[in-house]
């Protein structure tokens, strides 16, 4: 099996890497390049805890394989706060206690930060439903909702 | 003398009897009686046995006193999630 | 295992074509990759075909719309003509999977998959779309019902590529909506769906219909008698009710992990009325 | 030194704020590293090979092409697990459910396992081993298996806690009994009786992180593990006593834990991992797929339960009984059991009686899921209870008042309740304002009690103060859902010093006496109860150093407010010292300053609550959602609000999926077909309302906080409040759970043909 030489974009930086044809992108982000932030929690695109947006698209990346992400944009997790200041969304789920276990939060940020960029003062019902991709088991999902309603209230007025 | 009340299944291995009279000071001493006056409890207390002390339950102190006209309950040994 | 990215749709033609073992094509990947990790798929060439020049387009024609077979179905709904003209087709491609896999998942791939539970395919059947049949023969047009043929099997030859999904320009006072029904909210498989496509008269009387319903059968049902039911009527309640059974009638649904008979067939009716609803004041009717 | 462990009634500083968690800001980095995100230098990759049968024999084995394929490093099978488990028998059915021996008992169980260089390595490694199955009839439904003419999947189980020894194997492994007085006359007393049979489906814990581990055995016989798990000492015990070593020479360090509820209590492919490695001679890495999961961890029980209780006309329940049937997988458990003593825990009754049956399945072992158990048995008595109350022409609510357990009420299950907070809930509930909400069409309301006894044990704990005055706290206890800030609180509140000087950690088992794992909502209860005993013995300390300091004697010193103050007159220009002064000194006045404590946490308290639901349903459809929900429950003491809220939101929203989505599907093969998050369907964002919470603090007088537990009790009603709110909403009683869509459509479809 021929790896496949990639080179693209993460959190800003150019990175290059070898991969497997078969490898998901959520492989070489954890495996290859130490980026754990994203998690695997189903491998099927099912409970969304290994979200990152790529090309300004929010997708699963245990549904991606790293051999696409070539010349694009990759952005996760470990991406998100600048340097020692958090988003306001990380800040937010940090006093709204949005975490419990925190395996799901990773995931929870980014499909929250692809929500907002497209969608700056959503209603509760459009947070829940954009946000439906992503599993919690912990919370109920009730502060992680009302974190980003802070949220979205804070980065408006920024 | 205290007298200690069996629930259903651990009554059944005392004889049918559910409640049953003990000369024990602590825990360690009642286990030890039952285990000696009853034999087919022992399995059950190598298992675990929890001790409900008037209403307060102990599992593994066998230091703790059994008051005089203390309210003795034996309970199974549970699993939490 | 190989991986490759071509430029053109000839040259992804001629590699699948030319391909010795399993290929497979990857748009979107929300299939393939699930399959790949569960081990039901180890393809020996995988063909990426987001490269290719237009594929990842949609394009407004003098005919209607040209779907590229690699837009994300994320994409379709940032469509302001394409929502505008066909708001049935764009609400099931939006209910494929979650916010994540719409972001990656294409209609193509969709009917390709062929899935009878696939939440694009009833909405494009009813809509009469074509799909664009590219292969080692040349081009070809087909209605896209006549791409799946049974669970997880489909029409297509080897090394042919649907290349587009076409759809129609839309009359005056047409209207289409699909609907499906989930014991969830989101992120879920159809368990019975409806699509229904109506065009009205001036006095709002149905002239010509489609209705077609998912996951009660082996593949997508274009029911006709359905269509026929609506046509020259006002969707009074009796109409729909005759919908609702017509539909239910024309199921032949399985009992499995999803769902029972019996609950296929009374839902399927429900959501029929219900989506002939929606698509007749989509279409103006009163 | 003696620790008094009774609640003092005390005013708060620091306990009841709600501050950000020590590990918040490593969680939304992406930085805190869990089960799977731990690597070591020469790390193999380890996968496990499954049965795909629900009952067969294993005739043989054959890893010779497997251990011959270039990259596989090791291969293991039962016979490289011997049985170590000197007729400990939990023992040795958690080793079998690791390793299948002699038989494979469910679809998923393990058979054998890989360690190669990488995934694809191991993959193609399970696809070369060999194994001759000869398959057996299994059974996999709870009431089929209890059936005599059911085949037995172990046939040297005789029924336990039957009256006379039976002669013949059997599924039910075990029948217990609770309760007191006489039923029988009971029912003669009741003017309304309302009796009905009950079903619930199995459900998963569904924690969105798989199993993960780490295992690293060394030439010299040592170990270390590093693994996600409710309880780091506990698998520490485990995997030794499997494995054949000291406890002491396998160090677990507990990772982050992506969730757990039960479900990662005891061992699963941790021993298989250190085998593995012992084998290799390596470090190997074994994640588990979320199909693994599904297949082959947790579930809780499925249940069918009858139910029957009696009422005088004036609301006075004179008889209540239940029979319940808990299903354990393929080894022995005590699930039934607990459902018994659980049932009617919330009510005053003279005369009750519950008997459990424990019925083995072709199923993965049953393993604890929040408030085991409890949820099944509210199910079916809560909605009994309410079926009752309509019966007699009572407000259910204050039909639950009139009959509710309390102070000095002999519980079901036995002892007599001391102060207890289900008359207070339902008190609560009554005069909600979300009782007097209206309500829409297609709309019902629904309520419902539930119970947990909550949990003590063993706990250890180390409390370090820093040369520069801050204090580092090390418990033995994992961290499932922000322990850690409560505990730091704990400690400020003790040591009378500020939060953000306290940094709370998580200990490996080498470097901390043994602790019972965070199970049975003990985390808190324990851990604080330790930690504040670990404080005084620390201010001990403090005390001796500054008299020191000062050169008098220590009895004249006390700890106040953060601070040592010389008593009495004769010091009066001293004075105080605060813990940081004290600290900086505290290399010449006797060296580091440290506060230990181990102790048995004894008397948690019992805890109850009461949640009201909004439910509408699609009447064409039966589709069935959540509009509103209000969890009231007694947390004894909050000691971080915001974090009990979380418990009782939580709890909520999975006892949501339960009731109305989540359930193992077998097929007739026995093979299990929703493996996954796509057809096992955990509630997601859209599907939930809000979860409203009321807080009660009634405190426990074990604890000297008032503590009890708070983490289970939240899932025992949403099943029986959910079906009361759907039987108000669309006239059906539901009796089967989950109460799937195609499941309610048929009962308003029945309903409707009867009333024809």
């Amino acid at each position: 099996m021929a790896g496949v030489a990639v080179s693209t974009t993460i959190n800003g930086d150019a990175v290059e890497y070898l991969c497997q044809p078969d490898e998901t992108l959520l492989d070489v982000l954890r495996d290859r390049l130490g980026l754990t932030g994203a998690k695997e929690g189903c491998g099927t695109g099912d409970c969304g805890a290994c979200s990152i947006i790529l090309d300004d698209r929010l997708v699963c990346s245990c549904l991606v394989l790293g051999a696409e992400a070539e010349g694009r944009r990759v952005e996760t997790i470990e991406g998100m706060a600048h340097g020692d200041t958090l988003h306001p969304l990380q800040q937010k789920f940090l006093e709204h206690a949005a975490l419990q276990c925190g395996i799901c939060t990773p995931g929870f940020l980014i499909a929250a930060k692809d929500l907002l960029a497209k969608n700056p003062d959503p209603t509760e019902e459009e947070i829940r439903f954009g946000l439906a991709g992503n599993l919690c088991r912990c919370t109920g999902y009730d502060k992680i909702v009302r974190a980003v309603q802070d949220a979205a209230i804070v980065m408006k007025g920024a | 003398m205290v007298e200690v009340t069996l629930w259903g299944s651990l009554a059944a291995t005392a004889g049918g009897n559910s409640k049953v009279e003990i000369e024990a000071k602590d825990i360690r001493e009642l286990f030890r009686k039952l285990a000696e006056q009853y034999p087919g409890i022992e399995p059950w207390i190598d298992r675990g046995i929890a001790v409900a002390i008037d209403g307060t339950i102990y599992r593994d102190t066998w230091s703790k006193e059994l008051p005089e006209g203390a309210e003795i309950f034996l309970l199974p040994r549970l699993a939490g999630g | 295992m190989r991986y490759i990215r071509p430029l053109s749709i000839e040259d992804a033609v001629g590699q699948l074509a030319g391909s010795a073992g399993t290929a497979a094509i990857l748009a979107g990947g929300s299939d393939l990759l699930v399959r790949m990790k569960g081990g039901f798929a180890e393809p020996e060439l995988i063909v990426d075909i987001k490269a290719i020049d237009g594929l990842s387009e949609i394009r407004e024609t003098a005919e209607g719309f040209s779907i590229g077979a690699a837009v994300p179905c994320a994409v379709l709904g940032e469509n302001t003509a394409l929502k505008k003209a066909w708001p049935g087709v764009v609400e099931a491609a939006k209910l494929i999977g979650s916010k994540q896999v719409q972001g990656r998942c294409t209609i193509v791939g969709n009917l390709c998959n062929a899935s009878p539970a696939a939440d694009s395919v009833p909405a494009l059947v009813a809509a009469g779309a074509k799909a664009v049949v590219v292969g080692p023969g040349g081009r070809r047009t087909v209605p896209v019902q006549s791409v799946p043929t049974a669970p997880g099997k489909t029409s297509l030859a080897k090394g042919e590529i649907i290349e587009a999904i076409l759809l129609d320009k839309r009359a005056p006072r047409s209207g289409d909506a699909y609907l499906r029904f989930i014991p969830r909210t989101e992120m879920d498989i159809a368990v019975v769906s409806a699509g229904v496509n109506l065009t009205l008269d001036e006095h709002g009387v149905v002239k010509s219909a489609r209705v077609a319903l998912g996951a009660v059968a082996a593949t997508v049902l274009l029911v006709e008698e359905a269509a026929e039911v609506l046509i020259g009527s006002k969707l009074d309640e009796a109409t729909l009710e005759r919908l609702a059974k017509v539909c239910a009638g024309a199921c032949r649904p399985i009992d499995d992990k999803r769902g029972t008979i019996e609950f296929r067939r009374k839902v399927a009716g429900v959501l029929a009325k219900r989506a002939a609803t929606t698509a007749y004041a989509r279409a103006g009717g009163k | 030194m003696n620790f008094d462990p009774r609640f003092s009634g005390r005013k708060f500083t620091s306990v009841g704020t709600r501050p950000i968690r020590p590990d918040g800001i490593d969680k939304v980095t992406g930085r805190a590293r869990y089960g799977a995100d731990f690597n070591m230098a020469g790390q193999l990759v380890g996968r496990v090979l499954r049965s795909p049968h629900a009952h067969a024999r294993i005739v043989k084995i054959d890893i010779s092409k497997a251990e011959k394929l270039a990259g596989v490093k090791a291969v293991v099978t039962a016979a490289d697990l011997p049985d170590l488990t000197d007729g400990d028998a939990a023992m040795y059915d958690v080793l079998d459910n690791c390793m299948a021996r002699t038989k494979a008992l469910y679809d998923g169980h393990a058979v054998a396992a890989v360690a190669a260089i990488d995934a694809r390595t191991a993959r193609q490694a399970l696809k070369l081993i060999e194994i001759e199955y000869e398959l057996l009839p299994h059974v996999t439904d709870v009431d089929e298996a209890a059936k005599h003419t059911a085949p037995l999947i172990n046939d040297a189980i005789f029924t336990e806690g039957l009256e006379e020894k039976p002669v013949k194997p059997s599924n039910v492994t075990k029948r217990s009994q609770f309760g007191h007085g006489d039923v029988h006359q009971g029912f003669g007393h009741a003017d309304f009786i309302v009796e009905r049979s009950f079903k619930t489906e199995q459900t998963h814990q569904g924690y969105i992180e798989p199993h993960a581990c780490v295992a690293n055995f060394s030439s010299d016989g040592t170990a270390d593990l590093w693994v996600c798990t409710q309880g780091h000492f506990v698998y520490r015990q485990h995997c030794a006593q499997l494995l054949g070593m000291e406890a002491s020479k396998l160090r677990v360090t507990s990772s982050e834990i992506g969730g757990g509820f039960g479900g990662k209590t005891h061992v699963w492919a941790e021993p298989v991992a250190l085998a593995l490695s012992r084998k290799a001679g390596r470090p190997v890495k074994l994640v588990m797929t979320r199909d693994e999961v599904f297949r082959a961890s947790g579930p809780t029980s499925a249940t069918s339960i009858d139910v029957k209780i009696g009422a005088r006309k004036d609301g006075t329940i004179t008889a209540a009984e239940a029979t319940l049937r808990y299903s354990c997988g393929p080894y022995a458990g005590s699930w039934a059991e607990i459902g018994a003593m659980t049932a009617f825990a919330c009510y005053k009754l003279d005369n009750v009686k519950t008997v459990g049956y424990e019925v083995l399945v072709n199923r993965p072992k049953t393993a604890a899921y929040r408030a085991p158990s409890a949820p099944m048995a509210a199910f079916a008595v809560e909605s009994a209870v309410d079926e009752l109350a309509k019966k007699i022409g009572m407000d259910p609510v204050d039909f639950r008042i009139r009959n509710a357990a309390q102070e000095g009420t002999r519980s079901s299950y036995g002892p007599v309740y001391g102060p207890i907070g289900i008359g207070p809930t339902l008190e609560a509930v009554k005069s909600h304002p979300h009782m007097k909400a209206p309500l829409g069409k297609n709309q019902g309301r629904g309520m419902a009690c539930g119970f947990w006894f909550n949990f003590g044990g063993q706990t250890c704990t180390d409390l370090n103060i820093g040369m520069d005055g801050s204090v580092s706290l090390a418990v033995g206890t994992v961290d499932v859902g922000g322990s850690r800030a409560s505990l730091s609180l704990v400690a400020a509140e003790e040591l009378g010093i500020d939060y953000s000087q306290v940094k709370a950690i998580v200990a490996d088992t080498s470097s901390l006496g043994y602790n019972d794992m965070t199970d049975g909502s003990r985390g808190t209860f324990s851990s604080s109860m330790a930690t504040i005993s670990a404080a005084r013995n620390a201010i001990k300390i403090l005390r001796e150093r500054a008299a020191q300091m000062w050169d008098i004697a220590v009895d004249d010193v006390v700890w106040e407010k953060g601070h040592a103050i010389a008593k009495g007159e004769k010091h009066g220009n001293l004075g105080k010292l605060s813990l940081k002064e004290i600290a900086v000194e505290s290399g010449k006045t006797g060296g580091p300053i440290a506060g230990h404590s181990e102790l048995v946490a004894d008397g948690a308290g019992v805890s109850f609550a009461t949640h009201i639901c909004d439910i509408e349903v699609d009447p064409e459809t039966g589709a069935a959602r959540v509009i509103r929900y209000t969890v009231v429950q007694d947390a004894g003491k909050a000691v971080h609000p915001t974090y009990v809220e979380g418990q009782y939101q939580g709890g909520a929203a999975q006892g949501i999926g339960w009731a109305l989505n989540e359930e193992y599907i077998y097929g007739k093969d026995g093979r299990l077909q929703n493996a996954g998050f796509l057809d096992y369907r955990i509630p997601v964002c859209s599907d939930l309302p809000m979860i409203d919470t009321q807080i009660l603090e009634i405190p426990n007088p074990n604890h000297p906080y008032g503590v009890r537990g708070v983490g289970e009790t939240s899932i025992v009603p949403p099943l029986a409040a959910i079906a009361n709110a759907v039987s108000n909403a669309a006239g059906v009683r539901m009796t089967h759970i989950p109460m799937s869509p195609p499941r309610i459509l048929a009962a308003i479809e029945a309903e409707r043909e009867w009333s024809k």
